[in-house]
């Protein structure tokens, strides 16, 4: 019953709803993390490549890896926002909080359904699904009015993208004859208004994955919304985005992609250069996280080139690595902001003295974000960019190295704060006990992963 | 060009729904208040429902694929409003306006 | 010489076309809720001629019916209806014009140069076989649409009431 | 878990115990280092003993053998997808530099010992940077290299953004990115010989024939990627600030050991995979480099600052190392390595003996001291012997060095013209004279003559670890002067490959 | 082969026994015990001298004086192996030049030791003088055993750094620091023309090596001397590129003239005289200076092969003698009048080196015999100006006066002295200028008349300070005091009186050469030579003693030139000017202030440049939704028409 992790997530969204009419402040958290581990088990014990409604809803390698990375980030986002959803007295505490847990279990939910999809209809229908009920989110926070025109910026974005998606969609099915997208894939015909359609599908998704033209609702929506929201952003529509790009780049398009490997080179190059050039200004670190996984955008997009198993396979690591080290960071700020309540930059002076183990957690997670050796994230863009170098593309090698050092120059900015300048006044940070765990946790697969070949090797397995 | 118009094909009725797309657009880059923009948003959302029957009409006749997206279009479309009409409301509680320019909290 | 159907078709199309530009240029938001329902009923039309009866059942009821009423009662309580929105300045006007325009060229381009093979028997669609191919478990079906839209609804639903609803203190203030 | 990995994973190792002791035995941290340091270096001494037993056998095969041969091998799997493995092993050259960096680890360790501020952050960033060196010189998987290459680079910005002096953040900044920067163009050569060649492991790349239009991009791309460690000229602005705003020991362990990693690299992947690349690219580098020696001693004539000085001093002897790469001639290669070497003894030495004068007087500022050799005899004395070497007095490891680099570059190479090469070689000569005037003008201006400020009157000599340091430094610096044939015999089986393969 | 003597076996042990005591007393007994250092370090220069002797007499029994006398390399080991041909090994090369060469150190030396510890007594840094002063003869004696041209410079490099610290003594003091600092520097630049000879020639003579003409010679070494003076090396090497040999000659001979206070170089000579005057008697008479002699003595051959570079030796030769002669009349401190004469003397020796040639030796004959006789009667004049100070305890001459009776063992030596370098026949400086005016005569008549000329001039200035200090009355209370030193200063001062008489005797043709020279000097040739001596004496007679006013008359006749001339032609000045001015201010320091505001600058702008374009990027996130939209779909566009005009 390959649809069971599905079934488990919407089961535990309803038990959430339901509980919370009639029991008094039941820990939601823990319901919502022991339905989502459970869900994580029944995926690993599925056998991959089963299929179901008749080949409507299947279970190939990609939909797998994929389903795993969003149980994953919705896991670990849920539990690093315990201080939001659960400490009333914290400084970030959402109201309602059962229902926000709810829907961010459907849009879990509706991601994994996305992967597993097979025809266009229920892919556009589950995109739906793990993108309108974000732009509620966004709008949670009801005393700021910030929260609300960040959810209104993401609204219009959204509805944009998902308006120009339907039309390629439609001309997809009219070109092709079918909904179904393997169909399609044989079908293809390389004629303008197929093109068309492709440059239409790669703004929609562009929109979700932040690629640079199409990234500029990124940074309001990270700043306005809760952080709870932005890191589920950063992380888990990220990675939704990255899943229908795959799905288009490697299944519907992929000898139109093969030869597109300057354009897509350029379109990296873009995101990158833009999203670290503008990092290096910034003083609010939920927008400073906002332009840095913009960036990071651009790294994932150069192991698309050349539509090989390989680029598939350092995607795919990527995005776990990226997922470990950006919601390490991000649960650092959620514990400053939860007892200091404040997101500047400037705030984190003296980190280190006051809460040792975050700065020393912050600062690997950072240093895995920039690319620096024993830790993941130099890996994962180690096999990025070997992809883009098979490809023949040194110079955007070059490119790409140069400008995770200039992302290495605002991490350190951020490391300065933490060890070298003096804090005024350091109040002690208090960290609750799943938050610790957690970050804890993540900062050892951060390390882990660097040093351990088994991942990479896994997902190699599948291809 | 002119048997495009002539007798209306398959071509005809999409650059129809194209056209009705752009309109939208045009409407979706200028209008100033929120649910004006809500309102470019279903032109547009109506236009590709209009190109997936033609598509279904025309040139895939032999399942009903495109009629039954465009009713899973509508639906999305009822969702979309229902969000945004909350946020607009929630918006309106707090600054009594819904011009989008005045709204630039979030530019720094 | 033009048999009945095409001169609907053109009749439909005009119409269709006017209410559109109205409904983006209309300096009141009232008038251009109006000119959307008509655009709306034009292509429920539409759909009849493009065999697609039953779309225009749904598209009255659900879309006019639903949507556009909720976006007037939205209206209503936001009491925008009263007064003119004020005007972008004319060259983001144009700008827009221009971008949009840029578009249509784009669309319009590419939908000429592709030689699409057109079948002219039309769709023989029945509410049956609609609601068959809708629910049917073998691999043509959408029967998985069907369920995750339930499900965004859902979550839609519950979303919309805890951002709609007012804040405690709003509430007692 | 040979002895190799042992070497290399020692000082993190200690790194671990030093961070996991409580702060109540706070005095416990500088033991436990020197200790374990001090081990490293009998270990060291004992894995040179092991390569000299099974190098001796194949001594003479060396002179004709194209390839690179390894001694103390360990070689396990690593990520199988892209046959990375974790290769280590170690020839000539390497053990070489093992025993510099060991020597100077356990100098640099004693030279910190009166340091108060978060010692145990401090030993243990330093321990961490160290293991980095370690694991480059032993590594011959690209990707393994590199990665050892970034871990020895990035603990710099904390050691001196948390421990310098002056103007530290802005340094320490400058230095992390420039490093960064050529790590940039090295990441990029390293995958295109990966793309190109198929494999990361040396040896194996060292069998494929690389195309030539590839070879002329990617040999200056590395050669600029590690020449910007190398203080090679145009990039070398990171070198001055960044020493001397480094406290003593990372400034010893910076331009003692790390600096070198510029000029390995150049040799062991830049020069050994492109052989017809170095020629192509020959003399350009050999201008450079004699800028570099000519630009960086006069440079040092003017500095105030006793850091500045022999900042700019090993600016202009790290210009050697690479003059001596860039002649791509056997006896200027060889020389080249022993410059490594005996410089890194040297910077070591200067820059301890700054940190002990630093601590005493207070002050760096060359015009302000003076006369300090009537309170301090041992430190001037060392002072003036490592000025001595650096300026190449003979029976010092300066000299074995610099002639080498002479008549190798006297020498010359087939491919450039004879002239050129001469008055190249004559002009970096002509630095001995300058390094003579600056070190001889700094020292007497610091040393000699009368006690210009009171306060200096009552300052103490070296204290026991400081004689240590400056002791063992000093006798390494004779021992490889006074008998040169052993470090001559202990690289020379590693250079050959590289010569034959031009 | 023969088999050696217990001398020549172990002659090693000339070498090991200066290192050795040079640390023992260094690192052991110097901190302790001050009066054991300096007996110590004396008596380890004692048993040198004593197995030089015994190794000169040992090679005189295997090799008697008038057959063969071979050069033989005893001892040596690998040191530096460059290549398989170019290694630098480290031995003692024994033939009569360097045992001459040998007993000159190892017998100044100890005379020296002995003397300075009397002169040295109480001096806070007694251990440390004799520290390096050991350092200094086993450095010394390292370059005169050399069998390759590398140890020559090795030691040649350890020479000139330890009279750096031998001159840099008084540390304290000003102007002994900068006098050492310059003496460093000067020696370094020589040093510096020195080994781009070496470079050059080892270049040249390496490339031999690969002919197969030269397959006998393989077991040598391009830097052995025996390979560069073999006859067919050397026309194999001026054959093939006669201007890069003597390009190389030339360079060689710079070094030399750096070392040997030739013209060009000589400023540091006398600033040198800031040392302490055993130092002095040691390092800037007998022993340093006359190292370049013997460099260029060593490759005799070679620089016979060139002609050009024998005449640069000549005339650079010619023109020191005379131009510090010159100088050396209006100096008023006697340590500077006898460094001058030193000058004057080495340029004796050098043009006698240069008018020599390959098929007449009397030149190299006779500048060898008188770097013998110099060294001895130089020191002892050094030694005794060395008393006359102690005990007057000031250098300028004008106010000594009357010492004859107050220190008259000092007087009767230094008296001997005079007369030696004067070239009064029984003395030997008479013997050994006039086999130098003799070699002159036969080659280049011009260098002949004016190694006349400064011969009087020699005996003028001599003459001059031993009037003006020991006759007449004490001209200073100092002066009035002064008391003998004690028994051992005045022992060195006989010893060395008595080999400056002796030594003119010492039978040296048959010594240094095998087959007999024929002599043509002319008959009236001593005549002349002891004529113009007599001469500068009864000039310095009537200026001096009788008190006349002819000194203060021929000084005004000079005028302004006398002054210039006291002034050593303000050649310091120059130097000065040119290190100073053009090196620091026109090449230093713009270079410093380029790095720091170009180079450096560079990097900061780029890092400013990214800055910069992050905020303009940043601009474009206005906040309004407009804007965004439009944007976005505008990127969209761009790609797509990007897309149809590339043509994917």
């Amino acid at each position: 019953m390959i649809m069971l992790p599905e079934i488990i997530v919407i089961v535990t969204a309803l038990t959430v709803l339901v509980l919370d009419l009639f029991v008094k402040d039941i820990n939601k958290v823990q319901i919502a993390l022991a339905g989502l581990l459970s869900a994580l088990v029944s995926i690993i014990v599925l056998p991959i490549g089963g299929e179901l409604l008749g080949g409507q809803f299947i279970l190939s390698p990609t939909a797998f890896w994929f389903k795993i990375i969003f149980l994953l980030s919705a896991l670990i986002t849920i539990s690093i926002s315990y201080d939001s959803l659960m400490v009333k007295t914290s400084k970030i505490f959402l109201q309602s909080s059962s229902e926000f847990l709810v829907i961010m279990l459907l849009i879990i939910c509706g991601m994994m359904y996305l992967v597993s999809s097979t025809s266009l209809i229920s892919l556009y229908v589950s995109l739906e699904l793990a993108t309108i009920p974000l732009f509620a989110l966004a709008a949670w926070h009801k005393k700021e009015s910030k929260s609300a025109e960040a959810a209104l910026k993401y609204l219009f974005s959204g509805a944009l993208a998902s308006s120009l998606l339907l039309l390629a969609f439609s001309f997809l099915y009219g070109t092709t004859g079918t909904m179904n997208l393997s169909e399609m894939a044989v079908a293809m015909t390389f004629s303008p208004l197929q093109i068309w359609a492709f440059i239409l599908i790669t703004m929609g998704v562009g929109f979700k994955m932040t690629m640079v033209p199409f990234h500029f609702w990124a940074a309001d929506v990270y700043e306005g919304a809760p952080t709870a929201l932005a890191s589920f952003l950063s992380v888990a529509s990220k990675a939704a985005g990255v899943a229908v790009l795959v799905i288009f780049y490697f299944h519907v398009f992929p000898d139109l992609v093969k030869s597109l490997n300057g354009f897509l080179a350029i379109i990296a190059t873009m995101t990158m250069t833009l999203g670290n050039l503008v990092a290096l200004t910034q003083k609010n670190i939920k927008r400073f996280m906002a332009f840095s996984s913009i960036s990071q955008a651009g790294y994932i997009l150069m192991g698309f080139m050349g539509v090989e198993s390989m680029g598939l396979v350092s995607v795919l690591f990527y995005l776990i690595v990226y997922i470990f080290s950006n919601l390490v960071i991000f649960g650092v700020i959620m514990a400053v902001s939860s007892s200091t309540g404040k997101e500047e930059i400037s705030d984190y002076k003296g980190l280190s003295i006051s809460n040792p183990m975050l700065a020393f957690a912050m600062m690997l997670a950072l240093f895995s974000l920039s690319g620096i050796p024993p830790l993941s994230g130099f890996l994962g863009k180690f096999f990025l960019f070997s992809v883009a170098a098979k490809q023949g593309f040194h110079w955007l090698v070059v490119v790409a190295a140069l400008n995770s050092t200039v992302s290495l120059y605002y991490y350190l900015g951020i490391i300065k704060e933490m060890y070298i300048n003096k804090a005024d006044l350091s109040e002690s940070i208090l960290v609750s006990a799943p938050v610790k765990w957690t970050l804890s946790l993540c900062t050892v697969v951060v390390v882990a992963l660097g040093v351990l070949p088994q991942v990479y090797d896994l997902i190699l397995e599948g291809f | 060009m002119l048997s495009i118009i002539q007798e209306p094909g398959l071509t005809y009725w999409l650059l129809l729904s194209t056209v009705l797309f752009s309109i939208g657009l045009y409407g979706f880059f200028t209008r100033t208040n929120a649910i004006g923009i809500l309102i470019s948003v279903e032109l547009m959302l109506n236009a590709a429902a209009i190109s997936f029957v033609s598509f279904n009409n025309f040139a895939v006749t032999g399942d009903l694929d495109g009629q039954i997206m465009t009713m899973f279009i509508i639906a999305v479309a009822a969702a979309e409003v229902v969000i945004g009409m909350a946020i607009f409301i929630q918006i309106f509680s707090k600054q009594r306006h819904l011009n989008v320019t005045k709204m630039n909290e979030l530019s720094r | 010489m033009y048999n009945i159907e095409t001169l609907f078709i053109y009749l439909l199309s005009i119409v269709s076309v006017l209410s559109a530009v109205l409904v983006v240029t209309q300096r009141r938001i009232i008038r251009s809720v109006s000119a959307l329902m008509m655009v709306l009923l034009v292509t429920a039309g539409m759909y009849v001629i493009l065999n697609a009866e039953f779309l225009t059942g749904v598209q009255v009821l659900v879309y006019i019916g639903g949507i556009v009423i909720l976006i007037i009662f939205a209206i209503m309580l936001t009491g925008a209806g009263k007064t003119n929105d004020d005007e972008v300045d004319t060259h983001k006007k144009l700008l827009a014009f221009a971008v949009s325009f840029l578009f249509l060229l784009c669309s319009t381009y590419a939908i000429v140069n592709t030689p699409i093979k057109t079948v002219d028997t039309g769709a023989n669609s029945s509410v049956r076989a609609l609601g068959l191919k809708l629910l049917d478990y073998s691999g043509t079906g959408h029967v998985l649409a069907f369920e995750v839209i339930s499900l965004l609804l859902l979550a839609v639903l519950i979303g919309a009431i805890v951002v709609a609803r007012k804040t405690e203190e709003a509430k007692n203030a | 878990m040979g002895i190799l990995s042992i070497l290399v994973f020692l000082p993190f190792v200690l790194a671990v115990i030093v961070l996991l002791t409580p702060n109540s035995k706070a005095h416990l941290y500088k033991w436990i280092c020197a200790i374990g340091t001090g081990l490293h270096l009998v270990l060291t001494a004992v894995m040179t003993y092991m390569y000299y037993q099974s190098y001796a056998v194949d001594r003479l095969a060396a002179k004709t053998s194209l390839h690179t041969k390894l001694y103390l091998v360990e070689q396990w799997s690593w990520f199988k997808a892209y046959d990375i493995e974790y290769f280590i092993g170690v020839d000539g050259m390497s053990v070489a530099m093992m025993i510099l960096t060991s020597i100077i680890i356990f100098t640099g360790v004693l030279a910190s010992w009166n340091l108060e501020h978060r010692t145990k952050e401090f030993l243990a960033f330093l321990l961490v940077l160290v293991t980095g060196v370690f694991g480059v010189f032993v590594s011959f998987d690209l990707f393994l290299f590199f990665v050892f290459y970034e871990v020895a680079v990035l603990p710099m910005y904390l050691l001196i953004g948390v421990w310098g002096t002056g103007k530290k953040e802005y340094s320490a900044m400058k230095l992390t990115l420039m490093l960064m920067a050529g790590s940039a163009l090295l990441l990029a050569g390293i995958l295109a010989i990966y793309t190109e060649g198929g494999s990361f492991n040396l040896l194996e790349l060292g069998h494929h024939k690389f195309p030539m239009e590839m070879q002329n991009w990617v040999y200056p791309f590395l050669f600029l990627g590690f020449g910007v460690l190398g203080a090679l000229f145009p990039f070398h602005t990171w070198s001055p600030d960044g020493h001397a705003s480094a406290p003593t020991a990372v400034s010893m362990l910076h331009a003692g050991v790390l600096m070198k990693l510029g000029g390995y690299g150049i040799l062991r992947v830049a020069m050994y995979l492109f052989p017809e690349g170095a020629i192509q690219w020959g003399m350009t580098f050999l201008v450079l480099a004699t800028i570099n020696v000519v630009y960086g001693s006069f440079a040092a004539v003017k500095q105030k600052d006793l850091k500045y000085f022999t900042a700019y001093s090993s600016v202009s002897h790290c210009g050697f190392i690479i003059f001596g790469l860039a002649t791509l001639n056997f006896v200027a290669i060889k020389g080249a390595v022993i410059q490594m070497f005996s410089h890194g003894i040297m910077t070591g030495l200067f820059f301890s003996l700054i940190g002990m004068v630093y601590g005493r007087t207070k002050t760096r500022d060359i015009p302000s001291m003076g006369g300090l050799m009537k309170v301090m005899p041992w430190l001037g004395v060392s002072f003036y012997i490592g000025g001595l070497a650096s300026l190449g007095l003979p029976s010092l490891s300066g000299f074995v060095a610099e002639s080498h680099i002479f008549v190798g570059g006297f020498m010359g190479n087939p491919w450039t013209s004879k002239l050129t090469m001469q008055a190249l070689t004559a002009l970096a000569t002509m630095s001995i004279v300058v390094t003579a005037v600056y070190v001889l003008r700094g020292l007497a201006q610091v040393f000699q003559g009368e006690i210009t400020n009171p306060k200096f009157e009552l300052l103490t000599d070296a204290t026991v670890t400081e004689k240590l340091v400056t002791g063992i430094l000093i006798f390494t610096l004779f021992f490889v002067g006074i008998f040169p044939s052993l470090m001559i015999d202990l690289i020379e089986g590693s250079i050959w490959p590289f010569v034959n393969r031009f | 082969m023969n088999t050696y003597g217990f001398f020549l076996t172990n002659i090693w042990l000339i070498l090991l026994i200066p290192l050795l005591s040079f640390i023992i007393v260094g690192l052991f007994i110097g901190p302790k015990n001050k009066k054991l250092a300096g007996i110590f370090a004396t008596t380890s220069i004692f048993v040198c001298a004593a197995l030089a002797y015994g190794a000169t007499f040992e090679y005189l029994s295997l090799f008697p004086l008038g057959a063969e006398h071979p050069v033989i390399v005893p001892w040596s080991v690998q040191w530096m192996p460059y290549l398989e041909n170019l290694t630098a090994t480290l031995g003692i090369m024994v033939d009569p030049l360097s045992l001459l060469l040998m007993m000159i150190i190892t017998t100044v030396s100890s005379m020296v030791h002995l003397y300075s510890i009397g002169y040295m007594h109480g001096d806070p840094g007694y251990s440390r003088f004799f520290t390096v002063l050991n350092l200094f003869t086993l450095s010394m004696l390292g370059l005169v055993v050399a069998p390759n041209i590398l140890q020559m410079f090795v030691f040649w490099e350890l020479v000139g750094a330890s009279s750096f610290f031998l001159i840099g003594f008084y540390y304290t003091k000003a102007s002994a620091v900068a006098a050492s600092k310059k003496a460093f520097i000067v020696t370094r630049f020589a040093d510096l023309g020195f080994l781009l000879g070496i470079l050059i020639l080892s270049y040249e003579a390496y490339h031999l090596f690969s002919l197969e003409a030269f397959a006998h010679l393989s077991s040598y070494n391009a830097f052995d001397f025996n390979f560069l003076n073999h006859p067919e090396v050397i026309n194999a090497l001026s054959t093939a590129d006669g201007a890069l040999l003597t390009f190389a000659l030339v360079l060689l001979f710079i070094g030399a003239a750096g070392k040997s206070a030739m013209f060009p170089l000589h400023i540091w000579l006398p600033d040198a005289m800031e040392g302490p005057t055993p130092v002095s008697a040691l390092i800037h008479a007998a022993t340093m200076v006359v190292a370049g002699v013997y460099l260029v003595g060593r490759l005799f051959p070679l620089f016979g092969s060139s002609e050009v570079a024998l005449n640069v030796v000549t005339y650079v030769g010619a023109f020191t003698c005379v131009f510090a002669a010159v100088i050396a009349c209006t100096q008023n401190d006697i340590k500077r009048v006898l460094a001058f004469s030193t000058l004057s003397q080495l340029g004796y020796m050098m043009l006698s080196l240069g008018v020599a040639s390959p098929l007449h030796k009397l030149g190299y004959l006779a500048s060898n015999f008188h770097l013998m006789t110099h060294a001895f009667f130089k020191a002892l004049l050094f030694l005794g100006a060395g008393s006359i100070i102690h005990a007057v305890h000031s250098n300028d001459i004008w106010q000594m006066g009357g010492l004859r009776k107050k220190l008259p063992v000092t007087h009767i030596t230094f008296l001997m002295a005079t007369i030696a370098i004067a070239g009064i026949p029984p003395f030997s400086g008479f013997y050994s200028k006039d086999e130098i005016l003799a070699a002159a005569l036969v080659n280049n008549p011009i260098v002949f008349i004016i190694g006349l000329f400064v011969a009087a001039l020699t005996a003028f200035y001599m003459f001059r300070i031993y009037f003006l200090s020991f006759c007449g009355e004490a001209k200073s209370d100092g002066a009035k005091q002064a008391k003998e030193s004690s028994i051992s200063m005045l022992i060195p001062l006989i010893f060395l009186s008595v080999l400056s008489v002796v030594s003119g005797w010492f039978p040296f043709e048959k010594f240094f050469l095998s087959e007999a020279l024929v002599h043509n000097t002319p008959s009236w040739l001593p005549i002349v030579a002891s004529g113009s001596g007599l001469l500068g004496v009864l000039l310095a007679y009537l200026f001096y003693f009788k008190k006349t006013t002819y000194a203060n008359s021929v000084k005004n006749g000079f005028g302004p030139l006398h002054t210039v001339i006291q002034n050593k032609f303000y050649i310091d000045a120059v130097y000065l000017f040119v290190v100073h001015k053009i090196i620091f201010r026109f090449i230093a320091a713009p270079i410093a202030w380029i790095d720091r505001h170009i180079v450096d600058a560079t990097m900061d702008k780029t890092a400013y440049v990214t800055k910069e374009s992050g905020l303009v990027l940043k601009k474009i996130q206005t906040g309004n939704i407009h804007t965004y939209t439009m944007m976005f779909l505008l990127g969209g566009l761009v790609l797509f028409l990007l897309l149809l005009g590339v043509g994917f």
